[in-house]
């Protein structure tokens, strides 16, 4: 009998070398993961560049081995990929990696310009309901009636507005080539987010319009749960007001 | 049937528990009287027998802890990563 | 300085439309932008031209987008600028702060209007303190430097390609509005500045890299990276060395009979050029006057001030503000001269379109010299 | 060119939006520019579109320009008869002020010469008002000779190369412009 | 006989004191007329207050007798409409007067931050296809193929991206209450989007959500075309594009 | 001047909510706010504390959109505030001068973070020069306000509002990481400034103006108004003559222990703190020094400064930038004295939590006392 | 029938042409020879017959530079305003 | 509150994010806030979620408090065995280093007194490792009378009032802190 190794990191993940780490159970790794076997499975690392923003989930761009912009100003992921795609004239596969804030609060300018325009990116967004980096505070995704740092009464949809259902926003954008929703609380849900994430990679690769995948991923630390618990509340609380699933899928925009 | 077998890096672990949530087979345990090197409750992986490398406990790890074994022939040709699933 | 490598022809062109010449005899293939006036005929003259010449003209949504977007085609190691007037040079502060946090290279021209920010779509200079004490949020410093002619337009405008590279730090071209309406002749012309190091950094996928090694660049990185700096701290100093590199090497300025002048005058950009028309008159009625004009407004020509200011002249500082640039003045003098203000509201008529006139510093002078 | 010599014209020409102020002093700017070694064109301007006063400077000279913005100027052309007493100031001493002579309240200054030109009214006779500024740059340049005509004419096939009806009508009227200065050439 | 006057400028109309006016035949004065019809019919002329942002559509604001921010900065309309709505505890009637590039170029983040709110505020959008102001640039309105002076030759999606549809991107948004396309190319449109106007502003006095009224406005100094062959190309080229009509009617949001 | 009108309780807070009590204790009911580093505890705290007392809290979706949300509500007359960061502060410069421009009163509190902009997510004195100097678009002054503890965090956030409504211009509180987060004991009390015009230009709705007349504002005031300003250099010359009076009636600085020194130290902020237990320990060696510390940045005590230098003593500047508070000290030494720096290189460790430490201040008064 | 009259002023009209365009009755021209104090083309009510004082042309003006005016007996009550039409 | 007397108590509490060093911190000051006139507590951290190396300073004082920094304290506090190194350089002459016994390397200072308290280990204990911090902190207590234990405990008691466990956990690790120093007075 011989031990041969199944699965150990993805072949484009790296060890972060910076002294910034993510919490126990936070899943934001999972979704540095995920892009790391999407890229893998495509073949496309040589040739992959990540902009994160700025965010716990911005992060995630220290952990794979691809060339990467980390952290650019908090809100401005697609603006900045959009430069390094036409500096480049459309040649690298540019990945925009954000945090629910940063890609539909602060960032949703951006998004938005970058989706009319049909800008040739992905865009991921990782959802946990809230702005994590900076302790918990209401994100556009928060779900209504949900305690954060700045709704202590929890989320007030006449104060504080609805939770943002970006992809289903993006739907009618002749520029966007593909919008999905998935998770990675349950192995289904993981593997099911891979599909989307790859088939998001190939409309970029393909050259059709923007693509666009949100995570649904765990905070532990501002939820204020266990890791596990948290599981539990994604498919609870946010799967019923975030259902899963591919929203568009288009071969050709015009 | 397949056989597998785990190693943690305790390095890396944050002992979170989605291993041994997610193993389907009950092959991971958290003792509480382990740590990690940060001081973390550490997971331990116990039950050779039952592992059958199906690698959840890897894909679902947010802190790339896990690496998955498998067994096999010596001289049979298994995919490297079955992790596309 | 001024080695010319290429010289094609001599056109009347706007200072605006100069800036556009300058930028792609630099290379620059490069335009993100957005309208403002009165800067609109730079990005309508990218936005005309760059697709002749291969080159990628976008525009924008908006200005904070824009400064992104030269982050990201920075980064990539390709000469790239913008431009813009008062307002959207506003929004760009976290942008430009960024790019000196993160070291990259590009060039923005910012052509000002009267203020404070929207205030007018006409000429003005007020935003020199903004441009030369680094903006928002703080801790850098960018070159600045300011034209005074449609060929300087042209001629800074490469020479800020230039320096942006050699410092891997934006540059900032400092013009007005007056500057960049008014035609003069320009000779397009492609300077040459010397060699520059290979963009060893630059993102382009692992897979072009001679090493096959991974590059990230971030705009925290002193904060997150213990590759290029070992902490927060070594960045800072990087910084600081760089600044004063930047400052002992990148000092411009011209002067103008100052000889034996009892009284300089300081200005830049369009204020400049009137003065200098001011000056020969008062030259004509026998008054010892020159002119110091800062090319470079960061790093400022202090020496050459303070150098003024111990032969024992006296300094009228002209300038379409409140008084900005009299601060630097100030700085440099350091209490060896009296430095006096003509500004804004010397202006000859109270509507926007109002300026500073020849006959208006000459009277400044006649009281002073 | 004139080796050596040292030949300068200034003029300001002003007007309100749409009037072609600044397009009249950019045809003699780019002739200027075959016989000059120095030329400025300096506007200023209200808002971009939608009218409003607007006054640019011209500068030809075979020595460098200091100030492109002058606070008085050799010349002065006022396209809008309401701008006149703001710009009667503006002339230097022994200069020309050269107006639209439609329903003009009198000018008061003696120690300048008057050029009263019905750039309207012959705009609007051979076609369309809005050859009014190509009117008054005739006049302009009849009188001061500052570039030829014919380098002006080719300025005027340019510009407007592409469209024969104003490119003909605004041809006849700098002709015009020039023959009006010619034939009163008198007028203070 | 006697003779009474059955039509002048409306009575919350007020001739500009500002020296910046509109150009011949431009059809943001008939914008402004209609809000102040509709204004008058509701009764609440001194119960409204009107921002304006940066633009010829921002001239508007000069053009009301009502309380008025004039030309705020670019973009942030909607933010200094919410700034002003939240100040006086949701008493006024607040009316945000945008151009297009206004509203959804630099000012996208702020209306889809609005329209998450679910602000009480009435967005009115003067859709001239392009940047009045600055002399004819590309908007995100700009139709394709139409030349700007920044798409010199004519639009290009690929480079410059696709025609935004704002009132049917609203319509997902859980916190609109009202989204309706109007022109005002003739008589029968005048009237109809005087009806969307009213209906719009009745949503914020019921205390609803945020309402949109976008409206087709001719500008003749960037089309290059005179005041009536303007009316034209609105009919045969932007309504093809811009369909008029409500999107979104919705009694109560939650 | 601290007139105490009325004092509730002595509690243990953090510089950041001390803010709060302050402004609520000034009547002010609205903050808009943006979540960042270290100013956290200020928006939270208005989040829970300002429904309790019938106020308006909002999380606006970016700082940008924040500023203008206080051109909004503070168009309306009410006090408004709000708090950020060094990168939220950068992307608030235009809105910052449009506020100025339209001349309408607010407070906006900025926790200075180790920069260049993102930099750091701790403290720093790395925004004095975009505070002091007006940011993005320039042309128009801050009043400015450093407290150097938490009292004074709250204390001048009410005397902020003060001057805001007095000036009708916006007044920024300069903190800092270090001083927002740290806890002191802190007199929860309303101070008394005296009265103020009532806001009849505020926008309401025509049916509450007494004159029954409309009233507009804009961020272009003296281009587009007739009324207020007959054209725009009467608006210029307006706000030149409001900064010219900030200038001569808001300046506030404490000393301590000046009359004898012969080193004056200056520093603002936690920078000050520091500085007062090193010329404390200096003063036990028998080292004669004195500290000026400027309460008001801008306007600047450049007198008491002068007045310093005059006497014959020489400076030191301590400031946990690369140099930005020194800038103003030597225009205000004008040449009279020496002006030394100790800068954030000085710091006791190299990561971002590295502070300039009373030790180190210590041996640099050693050097020069 | 009703009968109406439309009054131009002068002072705001920009010359458009739109209420020429818009008044089905043809009771406004644009001359060619008559200029507003701003210079531009003015537009000349000619119909005093045909008018039925419907204010279309009012509506369209976009410079408020036309009020419409409508001739009633003596004493009878008219709605103040027809624009709501 | 002991008229007339200048009395200062200045400690230097280290450790890494999530061990409750700030925390212990709060509870002195808190306590500190009945006794003394003056009082700072001063964090600073790195990223306020996620871990990495934090620190506290907590300075008592019936005089005025100029620095709420120092560069040294009279008592310094390590939660982490890693930092101990860091951190021996900041006590001052004759002051004293508490330090988590668990595991450490020497310490070399030889002028200062050296306390080791197996907080970690008691806290496993007694419950639970996130009570190490109360250990510590009871430890302190005792050696200096910083503040008198009740007034510690009724900060305990105020802050985890909500949690009986925890609160249960957290005051008898204090005490057991304190009994600790009291046993161990002698350690250097
Ligand atoms: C201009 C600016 N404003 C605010 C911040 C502070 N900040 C950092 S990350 C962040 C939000 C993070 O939330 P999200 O994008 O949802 O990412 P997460 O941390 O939840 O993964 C904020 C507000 C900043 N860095 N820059
Ligand atoms: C920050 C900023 N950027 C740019 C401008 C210049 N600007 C003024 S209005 C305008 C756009 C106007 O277009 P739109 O909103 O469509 O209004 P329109 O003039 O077409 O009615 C621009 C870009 C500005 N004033 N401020
Ligand atoms: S705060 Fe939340 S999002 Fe951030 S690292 Fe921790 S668990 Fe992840
Ligand atoms: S999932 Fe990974 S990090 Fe979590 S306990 Fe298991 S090995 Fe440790
Ligand atoms: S590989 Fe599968 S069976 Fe084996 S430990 Fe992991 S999850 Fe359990
Ligand atoms: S430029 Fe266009 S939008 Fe602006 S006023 Fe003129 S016609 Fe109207
Ligand atoms: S519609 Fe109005 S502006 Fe246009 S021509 Fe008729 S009256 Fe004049
Ligand atoms: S009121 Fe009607 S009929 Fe009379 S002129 Fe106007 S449009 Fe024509
Ligand atoms: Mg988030
Ligand atoms: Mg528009």
């Amino acid at each position: 009998m011989e031990k041969i190794k199944v699965r150990g990191a993805p072949k484009s993940w790296q060890r972060s070398t910076s002294p910034l780490t993510i919490c126990p159970g936070c899943q934001h790794g999972v979704v540095a993961e995920l892009l790391c076997d999407a890229v893998d499975e495509l073949g496309i690392q040589g040739n992959t560049i990540v902009i994160s923003g700025i965010g716990c989930a911005g992060i995630d761009a220290f952990m794979v081995d691809m060339d990467a912009f980390i952290m650019c100003p908090h809100g401005r992921t697609c603006d900045v990929a959009t430069g390094i795609k036409r500096a480049l004239f459309g040649k690298p596969i540019v990945v925009a990696l954000q945090g629910d804030g940063d890609c539909i609060a602060i960032g949703a300018g951006s998004l938005i310009s970058a989706a009319l325009r049909g800008e040739k990116i992905t865009v991921i967004m990782a959802n946990n309901a809230n702005y994590g980096t900076t302790g918990g505070q209401l994100a556009p995704t928060t779900l209504l009636d949900q305690v954060t740092s700045t709704t202590p009464e929890g989320r007030d949809p006449g104060l504080a507005g609805y939770p943002a259902h970006v992809p289903e926003m993006l739907v009618p954008f002749r520029g966007v080539a593909y919008a999905a929703r998935g998770a990675v609380n349950t192995p289904a849900n993981y593997q099911r987010t891979k599909r989307y994430l790859k088939a998001a990679l190939q409309k970029q690769i393909d050259n059709i319009g923007l693509s666009f995948v949100e995570i649904l991923s765990a905070c532990p630390a501002n939820w204020h749960r266990t890791p596990v618990e948290c599981l539990k509340w994604i498919e609870e609380k946010m799967i019923p007001e975030y259902p899963l699933g591919e929203f568009k899928n288009a071969d050709r925009i015009d | 049937m397949t056989r597998g077998e785990i190693s943690i890096d305790e390095r890396y672990c944050l002992g979170c528990g989605y291993c041994v949530h997610f193993c389907a087979r009950g092959c991971i345990v958290i003792p509480g009287d382990r740590f990690t090197t940060m001081g973390y409750l550490l997971p331990v992986f116990i039950n050779l027998e039952r592992c059958n490398a199906c690698a959840v406990c890897a894909w679902m790890c947010p802190h790339q802890a896990i690496e998955v074994y498998k067994y096999v022939e010596s001289g049979q040709n298994e995919p490297e990563d079955i992790s596309s699933g | 300085m001024l080695r010319v490598a290429k010289m094609s022809q001599r056109i009347l062109a706007q200072g605006n439309t100069a800036i556009g010449y300058g930028a792609v005899n630099a290379g620059c293939l490069h335009f993100f932008g957005y309208p403002i006036t009165p800067q609109n005929e730079v990005i309508e003259w990218f936005a005309r031209e760059l697709p002749k010449r291969g080159g990628s003209f976008l525009q924008a949504q908006c200005e904070t987008a824009v400064i992104n977007m030269l982050l990201g085609a920075g980064s990539a190691g390709v000469r790239v600028m913008t431009s813009t007037s008062s307002p959207g040079w506003a929004l760009m502060q976290e942008g430009l702060s960024a790019l000196a946090n993160a070291e990259i290279p590009c060039v923005v021209v910012l052509v000002q209007r009267g203020g404070p920010v929207q205030g007018t779509t006409q000429h003005g200079q007020m935003d020199y303190l903004s441009a030369t004490r680094g903006g928002g949020g703080g801790g850098y410093r960018d070159i600045v430097l300011a034209p005074a002619s449609v060929q300087e337009c042209s001629d800074l405008v490469q020479l800020a390609f230039y320096l942006a590279d050699k410092y891997r730090n934006p540059v900032v071209v400092l013009s007005d509005g007056l500057l960049g309406q008014m035609m003069e002749p320009l000779e397009v012309r492609t300077l040459d500045f010397g060699p520059l190091p290979e963009k060893d950094w630059a993102l382009k996928g692992l897979a072009l890299h001679k090493d096959g090694k991974r590059r990230a660049l971030s705009c925290l990185a002193g904060f997150c990276f213990q590759e290029v700096y070992e902490s927060y701290l070594d960045f800072i100093q990087h910084l600081d060395e760089k600044y004063r590199q930047m400052a002992d090497s990148e000092v411009r300025y011209e002067t103008y009979q100052t000889d034996d002048a009892h009284l300089l005058v300081v200005a830049y950009g369009y204020a400049a050029r009137v003065s200098l028309e001011a000056i020969n008159m008062a030259r004509d009625e026998g008054l010892k006057v020159g002119l110091i004009r800062p090319i470079s407004l960061w790093p400022f020509p202090s020496e050459a001030i303070r150098q003024g200011a111990t032969r024992g002249g006296d300094f009228l500082v002209v300038e379409d503000s409140l008084g900005q640039l009299v601060e630097d003045v100030r700085l440099s003098v350091n209490g060896q001269a009296e430095v006096h203000l003509l500004n804004m509201l010397s202006r000859h008529m109270r509507t926007p379109a109002g300026m500073i006139l020849p006959d208006i510093v000459l009277e400044g002078i006649r009281k002073l010299a | 060119m004139e080796e050596g010599s040292s030949i300068r014209h200034e003029v300001i020409m002003s007007g309100t939006g749409g009037k072609g102020v600044l397009v009249a002093g950019q045809l003699l700017a780019e002739a200027g520019m075959q016989k000059y070694n120095y030329v400025t064109w300096t506007p200023t301007y209200f808002a971009a579109m939608r009218g409003g006063s607007c006054e640019c400077t011209v500068i030809l000279s075979n020595e460098k320009i200091a100030s492109p913005l002058l606070t008085k100027a050799e010349v002065v052309i006022v396209f809008e008869p309401s701008q006149l007493k703001d710009f009667e100031a503006r002339v230097k001493q022994d200069g020309i002020f050269i107006i639209e002579s439609t329903g003009l309240p009198g000018v008061k200054r003696q120690d300048i010469r008057i050029v009263k030109v019905p750039a309207a009214e012959t705009a609007v006779k051979l076609g369309g008002i809005m050859a009014a500024n190509l009117v008054l740059l005739g006049t302009y340049v009849e009188i001061t000779k500052a570039a030829p005509a014919e380098l002006v004419e080719i300025e005027i096939e340019r510009r407007f190369g592409g469209n024969e009806k104003r490119l003909s009508l605004n041809k006849q009227a700098f002709r015009q412009g020039m023959l009006l200065a010619a034939r009163e050439q008198n007028w203070y």
